[in-house]
């Protein structure tokens, strides 16, 4: 008897997730797998309907910032319910850092890394050069960067992905309060990002300051980042690393090879390092038949020796969260086709998790519309982070007495 | 058994009262002419008769069968409508056997039938046009197409030649008289020409703001008519009408025209003389002499206009001391000049006489 | 009616400009289909240089590969498989805005006829609920009718989908054919009832042939907002064989992993046989049938 | 069985049926949704009454959103309706081309939401937009204009986008009850008036008055609950600039899973919208509603 | 200055030529009237003038200036339609101001004018009312009305009085032709009814088939047609075609019907008479006289059918000697009974004579 699992992503590079598939149902008679894909915008909302409806999933993309809502929601199960004893640790002892963390809900682990990534600051190493410029080692440096390239004609110089209703655009956010050093909240969860002395309170004004000195050209999407860089008219972009590999798409691109990754800039040159993993159901958990299925699957896409991961690697530049990757030479060698492999290695090292609570997803469609308002001036720094920190303390109350 | 029979009925449109308390018996293939002024209540009342205009009061029976529940399709009826009312989207073909193939008849006699009228109405090469592509006299052909084509109980003809030339509207005169009598179906028509009324109609029914005034055979009405409406209405150019008191005298009625002129009555009517009542006198254009001569008894006039229509000359002439216009119709075409004098005497045999309320005086 | 004779400039200018607004957006996109992004965002190549490129469209249809897809020392090419699923997608479309189409023509001609012409008891209420219905934003809807779509099992087929976007169109058919119903010449019905035509016959044979431009407009209607329909659409078609066009172009616009000309290729060949279409029955919908028909 | 007159209901109900099923329980049951608490991260869903309304009716984005959905619509609809009329107006016209022309006009039709909000951010990009590319080029502006980066222009962007799609269809349903006038009727007017706007305003306009109003009606709705093609282009930025309370549903539900919020939000737009389309009936009487004569 | 001028126009609908190569000047001022059978392209003609369709072929001028491309409303003409084609959303007052108001007339004055006429046309009641609320002939007045607000320099009326009793339709005469010398205005005029076109026009244009068959002053075109067409389209009812072979006898000319009877023409046509040549003759109806005994020369016949017409008696006598049947039309209302036999005589002064391709022979 087959079985047919229903996997849901979202459709990135959907072609080599259905070769994958196809590999995986070769290695594995009797098991099918159906690849339902939904656009990223609306992946999480089409997956919250179909747990809502109780439409028959199995098998899913996870994403960090909606892991403990899910997981409290009892949407998604832990990894060791159906995976072989001691399998899960072991897989988690390669992992990186930030992704076991992001794979991890109240201890448990419910995910694989489909891929894990950092958020990297870019730069247009020709233009810079052009200019005498040198890469911006803090925020300060890369306002100066800009003004001198606006002084010398160029119109915006940076280009900044700005969509209020995307969860890339605060990721982004957190990624450069990482870079400086600081965090949003405390041990404790408690939201100081409030503080004027707080990191993303300051970088906050340092972004209100860049769009006021139109020195930023909002983008509303990353795909349209690939091309707006390669117009040559920008030289600064703030983004995930994938999207670095396709600008530097020789292919396609006709800018390629003048883009650069350097480290994020601020005092600590972290940032925020995330992971987006296979996970499965409660529902197919519990069903024996369904659950060993799926953890073949989850270990055939995920586990070792890792060839799916490290073909999304090469083909399409994604990141990983299975370390291993790191000193692979296929992959060392794919990506130094677009990327600095050392400053790369070096920032997915600096690299920190981020801070994600069952209300984070909440919040954080609450707090991005306010970020969004203080970057144009609409409302002021203050009133942005206070109503945010009120909104998140507000919402860790309700959900501790829930 | 199509006899149609109307029993008080009434229709009003908002407070506008279109028919009022008609009465009506048609017995089975009777030809029925309507007659009345424009806005008299001839379309309602045919409407009523079909079925498609809600009765109001009354009674309609058609074969003896009360309809007025009954829809219009079940009611054995074709109708020409005033405004011809054909379907834009078919051809003349189409058009006129649309209700037969609508009643199951077999799509060979369609054709049959409708190549029939079609050429009896002489539009046969026009059987692939659609309407739009037709002059005003061909829709109003097409229109009388669709009624001939079928066989109903009743036929309901809503002025249906008034868009055609003399000729045609005289070969259609025949057809139509011909239809009547070969299909024996009862036949009720409205029209405002005077010759079909008189040549088609059994009976005529003169119409009058939604009553009948007067109903009878043609030439009935034209020459007894009861009131100065139906006398006025009928006959063409009008009838004229002059102010006299009457006066009896020696057994015959004299009338007394305002000028003092008298005109001696041969029959008598002194029994119901009032003296020295009002009355009006009416006398048709065609019973009027005039000479350029004066006779005894000749009233004098001054010619103010000739028509020239050929066949008969129209002479409009004032009576200078009534100041009254009198229309006189010679046959032939009179050579009389414009403003000449001349001398008017009646054809007192076809005098008529009507009270002050206009109705009749005999 | 005569030919309108306005001034042979102004006919000329108006023209061009609704062809640059309706059709420039267009226009640029059948540019991008045809244009490698390197020639097309790069500032020191033209055209010119490169010429045009059919292999966008050689890989939707054929799915063979770009030969910059195999370019050395280069990432792959941003290819994308849903960019594939277009002609399959555009079937679906087909079937389901055709078959929504028709279902509200059907369902809706008749009920329109029925409030343009005749009195009933309950016509306002039934009237009212008609335009109030739309009134809710969709996206308020979504859940109820994806749940009821889930205990019906018609999520991941066309049919869930035709059904919803019936539904959608049907207030607004209704409401437009009872327009052009409307203004039918009364007599023509009464001839029709003459000619012993029954209530529907009068419909079928009278009223819907010479509404056929007003039903051909309202159809259009009723089959792009079908075609166009984005939420429904998505999340009742679940996985990719039932998906229409609106889903699949979408995905397409906003992934990061499909270059330009791919998307502007897909844009083409996505509208190509819904413009075809749309435009045979649109020739009709400006066709007047009504004239000759009555007097006065 | 097909007597109109005696089944009137048999007529109506294969409309009616449909509607019901997919509109009328679903309504019902977001009404039920918005007077009780259904978030689905806390657990049951307790009756609240109109809590959820205070709720939205007094969150941040209310104001801004409500004005900005308003505005648009108000433009939106009227802009669609003017601009489409007149296209179908100039479309009756015959000349050399004017199939071509009327073809044309029904592109944005067929082009999905998604793809139309490509093409647009396309013409209005900064960096490599075609119209900035021309203001550039002839030199009427020296730095690219930023269209979708300021508030006031990017709301205009996103109508023109809005409108372009609206108006194949104002043209086709315009185009249609153009042609169920009678010749005729037009022919009368042609001599009455020599001023085509006259013409236009006394003798066409009072013909297709009812296939107008209805125009307004579905313009009106749609402008005013759409998001689809704004969120594409703007994501309802910059700031507020281009925020719509249509999408504050779908955000209060998805993106915050607070679905009580949302439906209450939804029925906050239902009588916004009853409003509107009884200011339309009013201010346009037609006998769209009445009693046949 | 309204003179209207048309060079050899023509106008094709498809294949279907409506109109071919009509050349006619209409003077400033004139009332021409336009007859013609059903479907010959009056209407068209009128259409064409008024500038509502496209001129296939040919040139038009109005007061001198080419008008092919000027729009019709710089035409300066009113037309009454024959389908009225009325603003359906208006009401009768406000269609009939309706041209005024967008001359930029003063609202006073288009209610004055309205209402005036209005009360010339008898529905000063109705002009609250909408065209759907109105009977076929206030319909068609209404119409009417709309031309005669305005003051063009051109009146063109399509059939306007169709629709109309015979007693308004006589008002209705009067009062257009009270227009036509009160504005004047130049009036082309399409009507069926012989008695309209003999009395209001200066000038009959008889068309046929798309071509003007003749045109002259109208009893000039009564008593004097050019060919067949003419005789039998003219006079009611129509004139009686009979084959005769001619021949010249010591000066007179002989007509020999086909049963032997001779008919003697009192004026010779001596000098064009083909000995032998076939020939038709025709004769009016009331050219004819009936009486019930023999006389020299009479022709019997027997009576097939009497039609009563009031002022007006028709007899249809069977000629059995050479079968043919010939209409009478005699003054009042003779007393013959159906199948009488009778003798029929000729008055010769009116017969006239065609050849076999039906011109006239004078
Ligand atoms: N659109 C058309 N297509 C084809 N033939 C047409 C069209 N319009 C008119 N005709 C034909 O042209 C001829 C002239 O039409 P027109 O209306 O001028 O006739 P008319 O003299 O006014 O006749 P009537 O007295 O019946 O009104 C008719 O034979 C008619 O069939
Ligand atoms: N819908 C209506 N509303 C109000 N009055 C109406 C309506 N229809 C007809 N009438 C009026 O009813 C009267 C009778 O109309 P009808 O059509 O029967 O007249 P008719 O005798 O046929 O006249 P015509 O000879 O002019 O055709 C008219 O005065 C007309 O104005
Ligand atoms: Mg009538
Ligand atoms: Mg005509």
């Amino acid at each position: 008897q087959d079985i047919t699992l229903e996997f849901v992503v979202w459709n990135y590079a959907l072609d080599t997730i259905q070769d994958n598939v196809r590999r995986f149902e070769e290695a594995n008679p009797g098991i099918k797998v159906n690849v339902t894909d939904y656009t990223w915008p609306d992946y999480q909302d089409s997956l919250v309907l179909r747990f809502r409806g109780g439409t028959q999933t199995d098998l899913l993309y996870g994403g960090q910032d909606w892991l403990p809502a899910w997981a409290s929601a009892g949407w998604i199960a832990p990894l060791d319910k159906i995976a072989p004893e001691g399998m899960i640790d072991t897989l988690s002892g390669e992992m990186a850092g930030f992704a076991l963390s992001d794979v991890t809900y109240e201890d448990q682990v419910y995910g694989l890394p489909y891929y894990a990534d950092t958020i990297s600051f870019l730069y247009n190493s020709e233009i810079l050069e052009e200019h005498g410029i040198e890469v911006p080692e803090t925020w300060e440096d890369a306002t100066a960067a800009a003004e001198k390239l606006k002084a010398a004609g160029m119109n915006r110089p940076i280009v900044y992905e700005y969509n209020q209703e995307l969860p890339n655009f605060f990721d982004a956010f957190v990624a450069q309060v990482y870079g400086r050093g600081g965090d949003l909240f405390d041990e404790d969860l408690n939201a100081v990002f409030n503080q004027p002395d707080n990191a993303a309170y300051q970088h906050l004004e340092w972004l209100r300051d860049a769009f006021e000195k139109e020195l930023v050209q909002p983008e509303n999407h990353e795909s349209n980042i690939i091309t707006t860089m390669n117009t040559g008219q920008h030289a600064f972009t703030i983004v995930y690393n994938y999207v670095l590999a396709a600008m530097n798409n020789k292919a396609e691109q006709p800018l390629a090879g003048q883009f650069s990754l350097a480290p994020m800039p601020g005092e600590a040159h972290s940032t925020l390092g995330f992971a987006k993993f296979y996970a499965v159901t409660a529902t197919t958990a519990d069903d024996p038949e369904r659950a060993e299925a799926a953890w073949k699957f989850i270990e055939f896409m995920a586990g070792q020796p890792y060839d799916v991961a490290k073909r999304w690697a090469v083909e399409h530049g994604l990141g990983f969260g299975q370390l291993p990757l790191l000193e692979d030479q296929e992959v060392r060698e794919a990506w130094g086709e677009w990327v600095d492999m050392d400053v790369l290695s070096n920032q997915i090292e600096n690299a920190r998790a981020g801070t994600w609570t069952e209300w984070t997803a909440v919040w954080s469609a609450f707090f991005r519309p306010l970020l969004a308002s203080a970057m144009v001036g609409e409302i002021s720094v203050e009133q942005a982070m206070n109503d945010g920190a009120e909104r998140w303390n507000t919402l860790r109350e309700q959900f501790a007495n829930r | 058994m199509a006899s149609v029979e109307l029993k008080s009925v009434s229709k009003s449109f908002g407070n506008v009262k279109a028919v009022r308390d008609v009465s009506l018996t048609i017995p089975d293939r009777e030809f029925v002419v309507f007659v009345g002024p424009s806005g008299c209540g001839k379309s309602t009342l045919l409407r009523m008769i079909a079925g498609l205009e809600e009765i109001s009061a009354g009674e309609i029976s058609i074969g003896g069968r009360r309809v007025n529940d009954i829809p219009a399709a079940d009611r054995g009826i074709a109708m020409v409508f005033q405004s011809y009312a054909l379907y834009p989207h078919m051809t003349v073909g189409e058009n006129m056997g649309f209700g037969l193939k609508m009643s199951g008849v077999p799509r060979e006699e369609v054709k049959a039938k409708v190549a029939q009228a079609a050429s009896i109405l002489q539009i046969g090469e026009l059987l692939e046009r659609k309407p739009r592509a037709l002059s005003g006299g061909q829709r109003q052909r097409v229109a009388i197409g669709r009624a001939i084509t079928r066989n109903p109980d009743v036929f309901l003809f809503d002025e249906p030649l008034s868009n055609l030339d003399a000729g045609l509207r005289a070969q259609m005169r025949v057809e139509l008289a011909r239809l009547h009598a070969e299909f024996n179906a009862t036949m009720i028509y409205v029209t405002h020409d005077q010759v079909e009324a008189m040549t088609l109609a059994d009976r005529i029914v003169v119409l009058n703001k939604g009553r009948i005034e007067q109903q009878g055979a043609p030439l009935d009405l034209y020459e007894r008519p009861d009131s100065m409406f139906v006398a006025s209405f009928l006959g063409q150019p009008k009838i004229n009408f002059l102010d006299v008191t009457m006066q009896a005298k020696q057994g015959a009625t004299v009338l007394r025209l305002s000028d003092g002129h008298e005109v001696t009555l041969p029959s008598g009517l002194s029994g119901k003389v009032t003296p020295d009542a009002a009355a009006v006198l009416g006398i048709r254009p065609d019973a009027i002499t005039v000479s350029s001569r004066a006779t005894a008894g000749a009233i004098p006039g001054k010619l103010e206009l000739v028509e020239h229509l050929g066949s008969e000359t129209l002479m409009h002439i004032r009576l200078p001391e009534i100041s009254e216009l009198v229309t006189v119709a010679a046959p032939g075409s009179k050579r009389f000049k414009k403003g000449a004098n001349c001398w008017i005497t009646f054809d007192l045999k076809r005098v008529l006489l009507f009270d002050h309320r206009g109705l009749r005086i005999r | 009616m005569m030919a309108g004779r306005g001034n042979r400039l102004s006919t000329f200018l108006i023209a061009t400009l609704i062809l640059m607004f309706t059709g420039g957006p267009v226009l640029l996109a059948l540019y991008g289909s045809l244009v490698p992004d390197r020639v097309l965002l790069s500032r020191e190549t033209s055209v010119f240089d490169y010429g045009l490129s059919l292999e966008s469209y050689r890989y939707v249809f054929f799915g063979e590969l770009p030969p910059s897809y195999l370019v050395e020392g280069a990432n792959r090419s941003m290819i994308s498989d849903a960019a594939r699923q277009v002609p399959q997608s555009l079937w679906n479309s087909a079937r389901i805005a055709l078959s929504a189409m028709a279902l509200n023509i059907l369902l809706g001609a008749p009920a329109a006829y029925v409030f343009a012409r005749y009195a009933f008891p309950a016509k306002k209420l039934s009237f009212m609920f008609i335009i109030l219905s739309p009134l809710v934003p969709t996206t308020a809807l979504v859940v109820p009718i994806y749940m009821l779509m889930q205990s019906l099992g018609l999520i991941g087929s066309i049919y869930g989908i035709i059904l919803v976007h019936t539904a959608q169109a049907l207030p607004f058919t209704v409401l437009i054919l009872s327009v052009f119903f409307r203004k039918l010449p009364t007599e023509l019905f009464e001839a029709a009832m003459l000619d012993r035509c029954t209530g529907f016959q009068g419909f079928i044979r009278i009223a819907v042939p010479l509404a056929l431009p007003s039903i051909g407009a309202t159809g259009l209607f009723a089959f792009m907002l079908s075609y166009s329909e984005y939420i429904f659409s998505l999340v009742l078609s679940g996985e990719a064989r039932s998906r229409p066009v609106s889903v699949v172009m979408a995905a397409l616009a906003r992934n990061t992993d499909v270059s330009w000309s791919l998307l502007n290729t897909s844009i083409f060949i996505a509208i190509i046989p819904t413009l075809v279409l749309v435009v045979l029955v649109w020739r009709f919908v400006v066709e007047g049938l009504l004239s000759g028909s009555v007097k006065g | 069985m097909w007597a109109i007159k005696r089944y009137p209901l048999l007529w109506l109900l294969p409309a009616l049926l449909p509607v019901a099923a997919f509109i009328v329980y679903p309504v019902a049951y977001a009404f039920w949704t918005s007077l009780h608490q259904v978030m689905l991260l806390f657990p049951g869903e307790p009756f609240v009454g109109f809590d959820n309304y205070a709720r939205v009716l007094t969150s941040s984005y209310f104001r801004t959103a409500f004005l900005n959905s308003v505005v648009f619509m108000l433009l939106a609809a009227p802009l669609v309706v003017i601009l489409g009329v007149s296209a179908a107006l100039f479309l009756q016209r015959r000349f050399a081309g004017s199939m071509l022309v009327r073809s044309v006009v029904l592109l944005p039709w067929v082009l999905p939401g998604a793809i139309s909000a490509v093409l647009w951010i396309w013409v209005f990009h900064p960096s490599f937009g075609i119209i900035n590319g021309v203001l550039l080029g002839v030199g009427a502006v020296d730095t690219p204009i930023q269209w979708l980066n300021t508030p006031r222009l990017a709301f205009a962007c996103v109508l023109v986008a809005h409108v372009w799609t609206q108006i194949p269809f104002a043209v086709v349903l315009t185009m249609a009850a153009l042609s169920a006038i009678n010749s005729e009727t037009l022919e009368a007017a042609t001599i009455d008036c020599r001023n085509g706007w006259k013409r236009f305003w006394y003798v066409v306009f009072p013909e297709v008055k009812a296939m107008i109003v209805v125009l307004l009606i579905y313009n009106a709705l749609i402008a005013f609950t759409t998001y689809d093609l704004v969120y594409a282009m703007t994501g309802g930025g910059p700031g507020t600039a281009t925020t719509l309370l249509a999408f504050q549903i779908w955000r209060e539900s998805f993106a915050m899973y607070d679905f009580g919020a949302g439906s209450a939000l939804a029925f906050v737009m239902v009588a916004v919208a009853a409003l509107l389309i009884v200011l339309i009936t009013r201010a346009l009487p037609s006998d769209l509603f009445g009693e046949r004569p």
